[in-house]
C-alpha cells in the first residue's frame, strides 16, 4: 500500500515538475508547481508528518500558488518569449547540475542506516510538534512571525505606486 | 477486516454521500428560489410537481440538455478543468464530516456515519477549500473575458483575504477542545447540549460572527456576492460558461454552502448531539438511535442554510473597497483578540 | 631632596594656551580681550622665571633642577626620552631673556600693531614663538630641544610671512623656513650621531659618559659637533647660512625685535653652550666655530657699513654680533659668549623697538636716507636708542663694554689663532661703532630731508619697553661683570684666563674703546660734519662700495649656484620623471590591468539571471564536489594506482 | 497483490526524490525565460529540500525536522510576497518578464 502510493504520487511529484519546465505559459506551470505540491503533501502523509501535509496544502498550494496565479493573472503574462540570453546557462549550467544530482544521489544510495517507511508508523501528532514549536523553538517561532510582518510591510511598499504615478491618477 | 472490504466498504460511503449531498444541492436550490420569493412576496417555483418539487430535476435536465458552447477564445485546458476543480473541491471536504453518532458502527468497528475520520480534520476541510479558490480563478482567466477576468481576480483577492479571518476564527474553537479532530470537537461540546455548544457554553459567539461574515464571503455569497456581481461583471468568472459546465459551478456554490454550513454545525452547534443534552433520555431502539443524531445535524445545516438565503433576500451588496476594508481591518483583528481573549481564558482555567 | 613646587611645565604652557585661546577663538574675541590674553600669558610665565630666579638668588633652589617623573614621549629599545625640564643657570638665565625681553615685546606690539588686520593672528604666534623657545631652551634631551627647534622655524616662518599677501614679506618667510630647515638637517644629523654613539640623547648622559671616557677625541666627536655646529648656524645666521636674517626684516618689526634679540638666534649659540661638552673635545670644531664666527663678524658688519635700510643695518648688526658670540664659544668662553647674548637681547631688542618707532613715528618709511632730524620729534626714542647705540659700541660702562671685552680678551688670551681672532673682532669693533654711529646721525641729526610725512613720537605702550630696555642696556653690564663667569660655571664649565693679568686686560680694554672711538669719529666726520664726502668715498671706491651694497653678491651667487639648478632639476623630475613616467606609466598600467580585467570579467557580469543562476550551480557543484569526494582517500589511491605512493 | 501492499519503502527512494525534484528545479531555473517561471523554479528546489527535511525527521524521529519545515514554508510565504511585490514592480517599470531583458540595474 505505502509503496503503491508512494510511486504514484513520486510519479505525480516527477511528472508534475518535469510539466513545469515544458510549458511555456506561466500559468501551467504554475498548475503543476501545485500538483507537485499536493503531490508532496501525500508523502508527507505517508511519513508520518500529518500537520506538515496540511500546512504544504494550506501554505503552500493554497495561498502562495494563489499568489503566484494571482500575479500572472495580473501582469496577464503570455507565453514565453523565446529569447537568447547567456549561453554560459548551457554550458556551464547543466553539467552542474548533472555534478550535483550525481553527488548527491551517489551520497544518499551509499548511505547506510537508512530505515524503511512503512504505513502509519512514526506519526508526529500536532500536539508534539506544537509542544516543541512553542517550548524549545519559541523564539526562532516569534523571529518568523517578525520576518513575516517585515515582509508584508515590505510588499506593501514595494507594490505600492509611486507618489508621481498616485497624484497622476487623481 | 481486509483490504478489499475496506474498498467495498468505503465506496459504498462515498456513493451514498455524495448522492445525498448532491440532492442536497438540488434542494438548496429549491429553497433558496422559495424563501428569496416569500422574502420579495412572491411565491416562487410552483409548477413542477407538487410545490415545485421537481423543479430541481427539470433545471438539472435542463442544464444537460442545453447546447455546450465553448467559446473560441478561450484557453481551452483550463477553461475545462476550472469547474471540474471548483465542484470537486467543494465535494470532497464531506469526507471528513461525521454527520452521525459514531456511536453505531459498523461490522469490524467501522464507522458508518463519517466516510474517514482524519487527526487533522478540520484542516483538511480548510486545505480543500483553500485549493477551490483555483476553480474560480482559472475560469475567470481562462474564458479571456474582461468580466471574467476582473471576476476572478476579486474572488482570489476575497478569498485569500477572508481565509485569514475564517481559519483565526477557528482557532478559539480548536483551542478550547484541544484538537484538530472534528469528532473530538463534537464531542467536547456534547455533555450538555445546548449550554455547552461552542457558540452559547464555550463564548465562541465572537468567532462564530466571524466565522459567519467569511463563511459568506468564502462561498461568494451575497452580500459578499463581488465575483458575480451582475450590476458590474455581467455573470463574473462564470460569465463565458454555459450548460454543464454552469451547472458545474452553480452546484459547487451550494455544495459550498452545504459544506460551511456542516462546519459550522460541528464546530460551534454541537455537531450531530443533541440541543437538549440527556435531558431526554436516548430510546433503545437502534434505528432511532442512529437516526436522531442525523437528524440533529441535518437540522442545524438547514438552520445555518435558512439564515444564508435570508441574509441574501436582505441585506444589499457591499463595494470592494467595504469588503476588503472589512476583512482587513476589522474581521481580522478581531478574530486575533478572540484567540488571545480565548488563550487567556483557558490558562485561567 | 624636598623640591618647592616650581611649576615648571607651566613656562612652556601658558604661551601656549595663549596660542590656543587666541589662534582658536580670536577671530571672535575683542581686541581688549586678545591683547590681554597674549600679554597675560608671557607674563605669567615671566613671574614664574623670576621666582625660579630669585629663590636660586636667595639659595632656596638648588640648580640644576631636573625635573622627574615627566611624560614619557618615547621609549624604543634603550632609547628614552620625557619631556622633563631640566633648569641650570643657562637655561635659566635664557628663560629670564626669552620670556622678560619677550614681554616687553608683547608689550610693545600691542601699540605696533594696534591698527593691523589679524591683530588675534599676531599675537597667536607671537605666543607660539614663545612656547616653541621655552620648550628649546628648557629641554633636557635634544630631541625634544629639536622640537622647539623646529618650532621656533616654523613661528619665524609665520611671523616674517605675517603680511603674507605682500610678495616679498611671503617669499622672506620661504627662504628663512628653507635655509633653517639645512641648518636643522645638520642637527638632525649631529643627534643620529649622538645616538649612534652615545646611545641616548641627554645631554647630562651625554656629557656624563664623555667624561667617563677621557681617551675618546677626534673624528667622531668632530664630526658630531660639527654637524650641531651646522644646525646653529642656520638658526643663528652665521656664514653660509645667514641670508635669510636679512630678509627676515619683512616682518612686522617687533617680530625682528623678537627673533633677533630674544629668541630664535640665540638658539644656535645656546645649542653650542649647551652641548660645550662635545665641543671641548674637539679643537678642530672648536675652530672652526671660532673662525666662523670671527668671518661672520667682520663680513656683516662690513656690508652694515652701507646699507640704508634701517632694519637692514640693525639685521647686519645681528649677524655680526652673533659672530662675536660665536667667537667666545670657539675660544671656549661660553659665559662671555651667553654674557655677550644677554647683553646683546637688551640692546638689540631696544634698538629694533627703537627703530620701530622710528618707522612708526615717519609712517612706515625705512630709508635712513629720508630720515633726518628726528632728534626733536621723537626725544625719548632718540634718547633711548642713543642709549642703545652706545651700548653696542661698547662706550665704558655700558653693556657691550663688559661682555664684549670678555670675548675679545678670552680669544686674545688663547694665543695663536685666537691673536687673529682678537684682531678681526677689534676690526670688527670699529666698523660697528661706525656703522651704528652712521645710522644714529642719518636718523636723528642734520635735516629733515623728506618733507611729506610729519613725525610723531609713539603712544606709551611703545615707549615703556622702550625705556625699561634702555635702563637694561645701560646697567645690564654690571649684572653680570665679574660675577657670571661662575654664576654659569656648572653649566658650560669654567677656563681659567691663563696668562691673565688686570693689566693686559685695562690695555686691551682701552684699545677696544679707542678703535670704537675712531669708528665714531669717522662717523661724525662723513655723516654729521660733511655729509657730502661720504658720497666722494663711495665713488673713490665704486666696486668695493657696491660689492658691499649688494652684500658681496651672495644672494645671487646662492641663487645661481644652489636655487636655479635645483629648480631645473625639480623641474625636469617632476614634469618628465614624476609626472610622465612614474605617474603616468602607473595612471597607465592601472588603466590597462582595469581595462583588460573589464575585458574578462565583463563577460560575467551580463546581467543575465540564467547565467548568474548557470555559475551558481557550478558553484554549488564544486562545494559539493569539495565536501562530499574524501579526496585524501582517492588522491591515495590514485597514488596507488599510478604506482608513485604504495609498495 | 498482497505484497506489493504490504511492502516498505526505503527513505533513500525519498531521498533521491528529493534529489531529483532538486535538480529538476535548478534546471527550470536555467532554462525558464519568465521570471515568474523562474521564482516558481525556486519553490520547486525549496520544496525538494523539505522533503528531504521531512524524510530525515522521519528516519531519526525527530519533531525539529518538521519543524524546520515549517519555518522553510514560513520563510517561502515571505519570500514569495516580496518577491512578487517586485516581480510587479519590475513589470511596472519594463513592462515586461522575460529575465534575459531584465539585465540591466538602471531603468
Amino acid at each position: 500500500m505505502h509503496l503503491i502510493l508512494f510511486l504514484v504520487f513520486a510519479a505525480f511529484c516527477l511528472a508534475g515538475a518535469i510539466n513545469l519546465l515544458l510549458q511555456t505559459h506561466p500559468i501551467n506551470s504554475a498548475l503543476s508547481l501545485i500538483v507537485v505540491m499536493t503531490s508532496l503533501a501525500v508523502l508527507y502523509l505517508l511519513l508520518g508528518a500529518e500537520f506538515l501535509a496540511a500546512a504544504q496544502v494550506i501554505v503552500y498550494a493554497g495561498a502562495i500558488m494563489v499568489l503566484f496565479t494571482f500575479v500572472v493573472m495580473l501582469l496577464n503574462a503570455g507565453r514565453e518569449e523565446r529569447t537568447r540570453g547567456s549561453v554560459a546557462y548551457g554550458v556551464i549550467g547543466f553539467p552542474a547540475v548533472v555534478a550535483i544530482l550525481a553527488l548527491i544521489a551517489t551520497v544518499f544510495l551509499h548511505t547506510t542506516g537508512l530505515g524503511d517507511a512503512a504505513m502509519s508508523n512514526n506519526i508526529t501528532t500536532t500536539q508534539e510538534l506544537s509542544t516543541v514549536l512553542f517550548t524549545k523553538l519559541l523564539l526562532p517561532f516569534e523571529v518568523t512571525s517578525v520576518l513575516i510582518l517585515i515582509a508584508i510591510l515590505g510588499a506593501v511598499a514595494l507594490a505600492r505606486p509611486h507618489d508621481a504615478e498616485r497624484t497622476a491618477r487623481k | 477486516m481486509t483490504i478489499l472490504q475496506f474498498f467495498l466498504w468505503s465506496l459504498l460511503k462515498i456513493i451514498v454521500v455524495t448522492v445525498v449531498l448532491l440532492l442536497g444541492v438540488a434542494y438548496t436550490v429549491l429553497l433558496e428560489r422559495k424563501l428569496v420569493g416569500r422574502i420579495q412576496n412572491r411565491w416562487g417555483p410552483s409548477r413542477v410537481g407538487p410545490f415545485g418539487l421537481l423543479q430541481p430535476l427539470v433545471d438539472g435536465a435542463k442544464s444537460f440538455l442545453k447546447e455546450d458552447i465553448i467559446p473560441t477564445a478561450v484557453y481551452r485546458p483550463l477553461y475545462l478543468l476550472a469547474p471540474i476543480i471548483a465542484l470537486s473541491c467543494a465535494l470532497i471536504s464531506i469526507a471528513v464530516v461525521p454527520f452521525g453518532s459514531p456511536a453505531v458502527e459498523g461490522p469490524g468497528g467501522f464507522h458508518i456515519f463519517q466516510i474517514s475520520d482524519v487527526n487533522i480534520g478540520l484542516l483538511v476541510v480548510l486545505g480543500i477549500t483553500s485549493i477551490g479558490v483555483y476553480g474560480i480563478a482559472l475560469a475567470g482567466w481562462s474564458s479571456n473575458n474582461k468580466y471574467s477576468l476582473l471576476g476572478s481576480l476579486r474572488s482570489s483577492a476575497q478569498l485569500i483575504s477572508y481565509e485569514l479571518a475564517l481559519g483565526l476564527s477557528l482557532v478559539g474553537v480548536v483551542l478550547r477542545a484541544g484538537s484538530l479532530n472534528l469528532r473530538t470537537i463534537v464531542e467536547s461540546q456534547a455533555r450538555h447540549g445546548l449550554l455547552t455548544w461552542n457558540l452559547f457554553g464555550g463564548f465562541q459567539f465572537v468567532a462564530f460572527f466571524i466565522y459567519l461574515m467569511a463563511a459568506y464571503a468564502e462561498t461568494n455569497r451575497s452580500p459578499f456576492d463581488l465575483p458575480e456581481a451582475e450590476s458590474e461583471l455581467t455573470a463574473g468568472y462564470h460569465t463565458e460558461y454555459s450548460s454543464m459546465k454552469f451547472a458545474m459551478f452553480f452546484m459547487a456554490e451550494y455544495a459550498n454552502m452545504i459544506m460551511v454550513g456542516c462546519v459550522a454545525t460541528l464546530l460551534f452547534l454541537g455537531g450531530w448531539t443533541s440541543p437538549f443534552g440527556n435531558l431526554i433520555p436516548l430510546p433503545q431502539n437502534i434505528v432511532i438511535q442512529a437516526l436522531l443524531p442525523i437528524f440533529w445535524f441535518v437540522l442545524k445545516v438547514f438552520s445555518f442554510l435558512f439564515l444564508y438565503v435570508w441574509v441574501r433576500g436582505t441585506l444589499p451588496r457591499f463595494r470592494y473597497d467595504q469588503l476588503m476594508n472589512f476583512g482587513w481591518r476589522y474581521l481580522m483583528p478581531l478574530a486575533i483578540l478572540n484567540i488571545v481573549a480565548t488563550s487567556l481564558w483557558l490558562a485561567y482555567k | 631632596m624636598n623640591q618647592p613646587l616650581l611649576y615648571l611645565p607651566l613656562i612652556p604652557l601658558l604661551p601656549f594656551a595663549g596660542f590656543v585661546l587666541n589662534g582658536l577663538a580670536g577671530r571672535r574675541l575683542p581686541k581688549g580681550l586678545v591683547s590681554a590674553i597674549a600679554l597675560l600669558a608671557p607674563l605669567a610665565s615671566f613671574l614664574l622665571v623670576a621666582r625660579l630666579a630669585l629663590m636660586v638668588w636667595t639659595g632656596s633652589l638648588a640648580l640644576p633642577v631636573i625635573e622627574a617623573g615627566a611624560p614619557v614621549w618615547l621609549s624604543v629599545g634603550n632609547l628614552h626620552v620625557d619631556f622633563g625640564a631640566v633648569i641650570d643657570p643657562l637655561s635659566l638665565v635664557m628663560l629670564l631673556i626669552i620670556t622678560g625681553v619677550g614681554f616687553l615685546i608683547h608689550v610693545y606690539s600691542v601699540g605696533y600693531m594696534a591698527h593691523e588686520d589679524g591683530y588675534w593672528r599676531y599675537f597667536a604666534y607671537l605666543n607660539l614663538f614663545l612656547f616653541f623657545m621655552t620648550v628649546l631652551v628648557m629641554a633636557g634631551n635634544a630631541l625634544v630641544m629639536f622640537v622647539g627647534w623646529e618650532g621656533v622655524g616654523l613661528a619665524s616662518y609665520l611671523l616674517i610671512g605675517f603680511w603674507f599677501h605682500k610678495t616679498a614679506a611671503a617669499d622672506a618667510g620661504k627662504k628663512a623656513f628653507i635655509v633653517n630647515r639645512i641648518g636643522d638637517f645638520g642637527f638632525l644629523i649631529g643627534m643620529f650621531l649622538l645616538l649612534a654613539n652615545f646611545g641616548t640623547l641627554t645631554f647630562r648622559e651625554i656629557a656624563e659618559k664623555l667624561a667617563a671616557s677621557p681617551n675618546l677625541t677626534g673624528g667622531i666627536l668632530t664630526a658630531t659637533a660639527l654637524c650641531l655646529f651646522v644646525g646653529a648656524t642656520g638658526k643663528s645666521a652665521q656664514l653660509p647660512l645667514y641670508v635669510w636674517l636679512p630678509d627676515a626684516m619683512e616682518g612686522p618689526t617687533p617680530v625682528s625685535a623678537l627673533i633677533h634679540a630674544a629668541t630664535m638666534v640665540t638658539a644656535g649659540v645656546y645649542m653650542v653652550a649647551r652641548t660645550h661638552f662635545l665641543f671641548d673635545r674637539s679643537p678642530f670644531a672648536l675652530s672652526v666655530v671660532a673662525i666662523v664666527g670671527a668671518a661672520t663678524a667682520l663680513f656683516a658688519a662690513s656690508i652694515g657699513l652701507v646699507q640704508n635700510d634701517i632694519k637692514r643695518v640693525l639685521a647686519y648688526s645681528t649677524v655680526s654680533q652673533l659672530g662675536y658670540m660665536f667667537l667666545g664659544c670657539g675660544v671656549a668662553a661660553y659665559s662671555a659668549a651667553i654674557f655677550h647674548l644677554m647683553t646683546h637681547a637688551f640692546f638689540k631688542a631696544l634698538l629694533f623697538l627703537a627703530a620701530g618707532s622710528v618707522i612708526h613715528g615717519m609712517g612706515g618709511e625705512q630709508d635712513m636716507r629720508k630720515m633726518g632730524g628726528l632728534r626733536k620729534h621723537l626725544p625719548i626714542t632718540f634718547w633711548t636708542m642713543t642709549a642703545a647705540v652706545f651700548a653696542i659700541i661698547g662706550f665704558p660702562g655700558l653693556a657691550a663694554f663688559f661682555s664684549k671685552d670678555a670675548i675679545l680678551h678670552a680669544a686674545f688670551v688663547q694665543g695663536g689663532l685666537g691673536r687673529v681672532l682678537w684682531f678681526v673682532g677689534l676690526v670688527t669693533a670699529a666698523l660697528t661703532a661706525f656703522y651704528m654711529f652712521r645710522l644714529w646721525y642719518m636718523t636723528f641729526f642734520g635735516e629733515q630731508r623728506s618733507h611729506d610725512v610729519h613725525p610723531h613720537e609713539s603712544p606709551w605702550s611703545m615707549l615703556g619697553p622702550l625705556v625699561i630696555l634702555a635702563v637694561l642696556s645701560v646697567c645690564g653690564g654690571w649684572i653680570g661683570a665679574g660675577r657670571f663667569g661662575a654664576f654659569l660655571a656648572p653649566a658650560v664649565g669654567a677656563r681659567a684666563a691663563e696668562g691673565s693679568s688686570a693689566s693686559l686686560e685695562l690695555v686691551l680694554t682701552l684699545l677696544a674703546v679707542a678703535v670704537a672711538a675712531v669708528g665714531w669719529y669717522v662717523a661724525h666726520r662723513l655723516y654729521y660734519q660733511q655729509p657730502e664726502e661720504a658720497q666722494q668715498w663711495a665713488a673713490a671706491a665704486p666696486s668695493g662700495y657696491k660689492l658691499l651694497l649688494h652684500k658681496y653678491y651672495v644672494d645671487e651667487a646662492y641663487n645661481y649656484v644652489f636655487v636655479k639648478p635645483l629648480l631645473a632639476i625639480s623641474k625636469f623630475i617632476l614634469e618628465w620623471v614624476v609626472d610622465v613616467a612614474i605617474l603616468g606609466g602607473l595612471v597607465w598600467l592601472l588603466g590597462g590591468i582595469a581595462l583588460l580585467g573589464g575585458a574578462i570579467l565583463q563577460r560575467w557580469q551580463s546581467g543575465n539571471l540564467r547565467s548568474y543562476a548557470a555559475w551558481l550551480a557550478a558553484g554549488a557543484a564544486a562545494l559539493l564536489l569539495f565536501v562530499l569526494v574524501p579526496w585524501t582517500s582517492v588522491l591515495a589511491n590514485l597514488g596507488i594506482h599510478l604506482g608513485i605512493v604504495g609498495r | 497483490m498482497s505484497h506489493a501492499f504490504q511492502q516498505d519503502v526505503p527513505l533513500s527512494l525519498y531521498l533521491l526524490l528529493s534529489a531529483v525534484l532538486f535538480a529538476l528545479g535548478v534546471v527550470g531555473f536555467l532554462i525558464k525565460r519568465n521570471l515568474i517561471t523562474v521564482f516558481m523554479s525556486i519553490e520547486l528546489m525549496l520544496n525538494a529540500v523539505n522533503l528531504s527535511f521531512v524524510t530525515f525527521a522521519h528516519q531519526w524521529h525527530a519533531v525539529k525536522g518538521q519543524i524546520f519545515v515549517f519555518f522553510v514554508m514560513m520563510v517561502a510565504a515571505a519570500e514569495a510576497a516580496v518577491g512578487l511585490a517586485i516581480i510587479i514592480a519590475v513589470f511596472r517599470a519594463r513592462s515586461t518578464l522575460a529575465v534575459d531583458r531584465i539585465d540591466l540595474m538602471k531603468l
